[in-house]
C-alpha cells in the first residue's frame, strides 16, 4: 500500500560540502513528525531563489532519523537547480513533496545476503536502505564507486551500518575500476541485489545479475515534471508498457525493464 | 479548474489537495484506441516554462469507462473529460462512449494537440478541419461540449467562431504553443519527436492576448487557460472575458495551487466588495 | 549582432561595451516618414520576459539618413538599418533613401510589427502580404536584403519560402509574438494600445522551433533570434539552423551581453576543437 | 556633457531597514572609486534571486560617499524586485548599470534660495541633492511630506545638510496636509524648486510653481526597461514630442512636459 504523500515546509538544520561537488542537507520539519517514508523513495523538492529554474527537483531520501526528525538529502552539483538548493542556510524553509514513488524491496530474512551497489551520488538512497536493514537486523553488504577517492561520499556512515567494498576508477581507494569488476562479486553469493546509479553502470550491474539468476533492483532517475504520475514525462519503457517512473519505480525489478 | 493532463484523474492528487475544493477536473487526454504516446524524453525545462510531448498516452476510452469512471464518478466536483482523436469519426466514437456516462456532464474536445501527428492539432489550425471535428462530435454528444483550442494559428478568432458555428456550447484557450529545445553537447532537440507542446507562465502574455480577442468576439463562455500560477492571474483571465479558468503546469509546482487560487479569488473579490466573479468577466479595457 | 530596437543606433551603448567586438548593429526601426510612437505605457514585465509597444516611433529616414548615418557609418561593424512601412510602396522608398547610403550594406525588412495600426503585422501574417512588400522593396533595394518573420503565424514556413521567392537573400525570425498583460486593481491592459510584442527568454522555445523549420525548408541563410541571452542559447540556435543570430531584450539587463556571448561562442568551439561556426549549423537532428 | 555610464558589481556594505517599507542599501565597488554622479540620476540595479522579475530596476542615487566610496539606494518595498533587493546581505554583489539620466540644475549663486519637495521615497535623491549643495556652500531647504510620521526617512540626514520642513497627511508630525499646503511656501520666496515623489504632489508643487514664476524641475519615474534610450518604452509627452525618460530626464523643467 501506497505511503500518504505530504507537502512539507522543510527547515534547513544543517548544510555540509562533501567535496566541492557534493552538499548534504539536513532538514527537519520544525511542525510535526516526518511521515513514514521507505529506502527508494523520494522527494520532489521546490527551487527557490533561481531564476534558471523552473520545476521541482526529485531527489532521493538519504536518511532518515526518526529520534532526530530529519531528513538528509545528498545533493550533486550539476545545474542550476542543485546550485540554487546548495545556498540554502541553516534555518531557511525548503518546500518539499514527500514520500513519492515505490522503494526497494526489503529481504524477507536475515539469512539472506543482499548487495547494495551504489555509484557517485547513487549511493544516496542506499544509507537508508543500509539503515532500515540494520534496524531490521540484518547486515547489508555495500558496493560503492566512484571515480576517485574524493567523490566516495557518507563511507563512514555507510560502515556504521554494514560491510562496504569500494572501487574507484582511478585506484585512489579500494580496487581499480568499476564495481562489475570487484572481487566481491566473484567471491560472496546474494541473494538479492539493489542497484542506484550512473545508467551504464546499472546497466552492467543488471546483466552480472541476470547472468547469476540474482534478483535485481534498479533506482532510475528519468526527468520528471510532477512526480505524481499526472504528467506522464518521466516515462519508462517495461513490459508492462510505457511506465511513469516516478509512481511506478522510482524502483524496478530488471525484469519488469526492456533493457537487454 | 485543474486542466487536462496535469492533474491526472484527479485521484492522484488527493493525498495533498482537497478534491472537492476545485471547481473542476479535467481528466486527461482519452482517445477511442488505447495510445502508448511517445518515447522518453518527453519533456525539457524552459524559461518559466516546460516543453512536453506526451502523445496521448491513455488506456483507451473503454478502459476509462470501465476501470476509471468508477473510481472517479462519485467525487463531489465535475469532472469533464478530454477527448482526442485522429479522425472526426474517431473524435465521435470516443464522445459517443462518454456521453452515456451519468457522472460526466461535459467534454473538452482536444483538436490542438501538437504532439500526435495523426491528427489533434492538425484539425485547429483551419477552420475547416474544427468545424469537421465539433461538427462530428456535436451529433454523437448532447451534454456540454468544450472545444480547446490551439494557439499556433494566425487568427484564433476565425477558429473559435467557426466552432461556435457548429455548436459548441463553449471554448476554452489556449493549449499549448509549439516549441524546442536543444541539447548543444548531444546536437539534438531534447524531446524524443523534435518538439512539444510549452506551457507555463511564459505563455500567459499570449494566452490573454488571445482570450481577450476571443472573448469579444464569441456569444458563448470562454475558458481560459495558459500559465495562470496564481489568483492574480486567473483574475487577469477572467476580467480578460474568461468565464471560468483551468490550471495545468502550475499543479507540477504545487499540487494544490487549484485550491488555493480559488480561495484567493475569493479573498480578492471580498476585499473588493465584488459579490459575484461574474462582476468582473471582461471588464478590462 | 544586435536586434532592431533594443540597441538604438549602437552609440547609446558605447560607454559600456566595445561596439567592435559584436558582429553586426541592426539599428532601429526607420519608415520613410517621422512617427510619434504610441503612448505610454509601453511596456509590462512578464515571466521570463517583457511585452513592448513602442509603435516604430523614429524621426524618419531623412532624419537617419542626414544625421544619424554620420555619426555611426565608421563604426567597425556591420550596421544593418531596419525598415518598416504602411504599405509596400512606402517601404520601398524608404529602402531606396537606405540604398544610397555607401556604408549601410543591408536592410531588415520589418514585416512582422505588431504594435502599428497601419501595417507592419498585416504583411507578415499572409504569403501575399508578405510577397507584395518583399516585391516592392527588392526593385528599389540591390543590397542585402533580410526579411524579419513574424511569429503570429500558423505556417511561417510558408511565409519564409514566398519572401524567398520574391529574392529576399535572407530571413531572420522571430520577431515578438502578440500578447498582453491586465493590471487587475485599474481594470486596464496594461500597455497603451492594449496588446504589445512579447520577447525575451520565454519565447526561445517557440523561435527555436521556427527557426528548426524554416533552415530545413529555404536555402538562404536564415538569422535566428527570440529569447538569446546566453552563448549556449545562441549554439542552440546554431544548431537549429541558423547562419548568424540576433540578441534583443538581453541588452536591456546586460548591455554588454552581445560581446559576451560572442566570446561565449568561440570559447565553446575551442573548448570542443570546431573550427568554424559554420560546422555547427543546422546539426541538431 | 553626460558622465561616462559604467557597469559595476557593487558590494553591500550594509542593509538597514528603515521602517517595514523602506530598506536603505549601502553599496561600494570594492575594486575602483566610484564614478562621479550627478544628484537626480539614477542606476539600473539587477535584480538576481527572484523568479518573478525580469528586468533591472531603475533607482535613484540618495547619497554618494565620496570618502568611503559608498553609494546609497533607499528601496521601498512594493514589489518582487524590491522585496529581492531589500533580501541582499553585507557582502552581497550587486550589479548595476551607472550613472543613468541627467540630474537637478544646481544654483547658481549661494544668494539663490532653493528648495527642494519630496514625497514618500521620492525624497531618496534629495539628500544627494542637498549633500552637493552643502559642499559647494549653499544652505537648501527642504519641504519633506509622508502619509504618517514613520514614512519620513533620513530625517536626521536632511538635518544635517540644510532645513527641513515637514507635513505629514495625518497631523503626526510637522503641518497636517499635503506638501503645498505648508506655510514655510507662503512665508518664504524660493528662486529654484527641484521635486521628486508621486505623481500627483509633483503635479500640485509645479503648479504652484508656475503660479508663481518660480522655475521648477520634477523627477519622473516612468516605467523602463533598459534605462540608456534604446528601448523606447519610458517615454513622456514633452513640447518636444516622445523623449526617454531615462535619458532626456529623469529630471525635467515642467515647462517642458504637457502638464497642464
Amino acid at each position: 500500500m501506497a505511503l500518504k504523500k505530504h507537502i512539507v515546509d522543510l527547515q534547513v538544520v544543517s548544510k555540509e560540502d562533501l567535496g566541492d561537488r557534493f552538499v548534504l542537507l539536513k532538514c527537519t520539519d520544525p511542525k510535526a513528525p516526518l511521515p513514514p517514508m521507505m529506502p527508494g523513495q523520494f522527494a520532489q523538492l521546490r527551487v527557490d531563489g533561481s531564476k534558471e529554474t523552473f520545476l521541482r527537483r526529485p531527489i532521493s531520501i538519504n536518511f532518515v532519523d526518526m529520534q532526530k526528525n530529519e531528513i538528509w538529502f545528498l545533493v550533486q552539483l550539476v545545474g542550476a537547480g542543485s546550485r540554487a538548493l546548495a545556498r540554502l542556510q541553516e534555518g531557511d524553509l525548503l518546500n518539499a513533496l514527500l514520500p513519492l514513488g515505490n522503494g526497494f524491496s526489503m529481504p524477507a530474512s536475515a539469512d539472506k545476503k543482499h548487495l547494495l551497489v551504489g555509484g557517485g551520488v547513487g549511493t544516496a538512497p542506499l544509507l537508508y536502505m543500509g539503515a532500515q536493514m540494520s534496524l531490521m537486523g540484518f547486515r547489508p553488504t555495500f558496493l560503492l564507486g566512484a571515480r576517485t577517492a574524493d567523490m566516495l561520499l557518507q563511507l563512514e556512515d555507510f560502515k556504521r551500518v554494514g560491510d562496504v567494498y569500494v572501487t574507484t576508477e582511478d585506484g585512489t581507494m579500494g580496487e581499480k575500476g568499476f564495481v562489475t569488476q570487484h572481487s566481491i562479486l566473484f567471491k560472496q553469493h546474494f541473494d538479492r541485489i539493489s542497484v542506484c546509479g550512473p545508467s551504464p553502470m546499472m546497466k552492467a550491474v543488471a546483466r552480472f545479475a541476470k547472468q547469476n539468476g540474482v534478483p535485481c533492483e534498479v533506482s532510475l532517475e528519468n526527468m520528471m515534471a510532477c512526480g505524481l504520475g499526472a504528467c506522464l514525462c518521466c516515462v519508462e519503457k517495461t513490459v508492462k508498457g510505457n511506465v511513469c517512473v516516478c509512481t511506478e519505480g522510482p524502483v524496478f525489478d530488471v525484469n519488469e525493464l526492456t533493457w537487454e | 479548474m485543474t486542466a487536462s493532463g496535469t492533474f491526472g484523474y484527479g485521484i492522484e492528487f488527493e493525498d495533498v489537495v482537497d478534491l472537492t475544493a476545485i471547481g473542476g477536473i479535467i481528466v486527461k487526454g482519452t482517445t477511442f484506441q488505447p495510445r502508448q504516446g511517445n518515447d522518453y524524453p518527453r519533456m525539457a525545462e524552459t524559461p518559466s516554462g516546460m516543453l512536453n510531448c506526451v502523445g496521448l498516452q491513455n488506456k483507451g476510452v473503454q478502459y476509462f469507462c470501465e476501470t476509471i469512471y468508477p473510481k472517479i464518478r462519485k467525487i463531489d466536483t465535475q469532472m469533464i473529460v478530454n477527448v482526442s482523436g485522429s479522425s472526426p469519426e474517431d473524435y465521435a466514437r470516443c464522445a459517443a462512449c462518454v456521453n452515456d456516462l451519468e457522472d460526466i456532464h461535459a467534454i473538452e474536445l482536444n483538436i490542438s494537440c501538437p504532439n500526435v501527428h495523426d491528427g489533434g492539432m492538425a484539425f485547429g489550425v483551419t477552420t475547416e478541419g474544427a468545424s469537421s471535428v465539433v461538427r462530428a462530435v456535436r451529433k454523437a454528444y448532447n451534454k456540454t461540449l468544450i472545444v480547446k483550442l490551439s494557439p499556433n494559428v494566425t487568427d484564433i478568432v476565425s477558429i473559435a467562431k467557426a466552432v461556435e458555428a457548429e455548436g459548441a456550447d463553449s471554448v476554452s484557450l489556449i493549449n499549448t504553443l509549439m516549441g524546442t529545445a536543444i541539447d548543444i553537447e548531444k546536437r539534438r532537440r531534447m524531446l524524443s519527436i523534435g518538439t512539444g507542446g510549452l506551457s507555463g507562465p511564459c505563455v500567459k502574455p499570449v494566452a490573454l492576448r488571445m482570450v481577450y480577442q476571443v472573448a469579444k468576439a464569441v456569444n458563448i463562455p470562454v475558458i481560459g487557460l495558459g500559465g495562470i500560477s496564481s489568483a492574480t492571474d486567473a483574475i487577469e483571465f477572467i476580467m480578460a472575458g474568461a468565464s471560468a479558468i483551468e490550471i495545468g503546469t502550475a499543479n507540477f509546482l504545487d499540487p494544490a495551487i487549484s485550491a488555493k487560487v480559488a480561495q484567493g479569488i475569493n479573498e480578492w473579490l471580498d476585499a473588493h466588495n465584488i459579490a459575484s466573479v461574474k462582476d468582473i468577466i471582461g471588464v478590462a479595457e
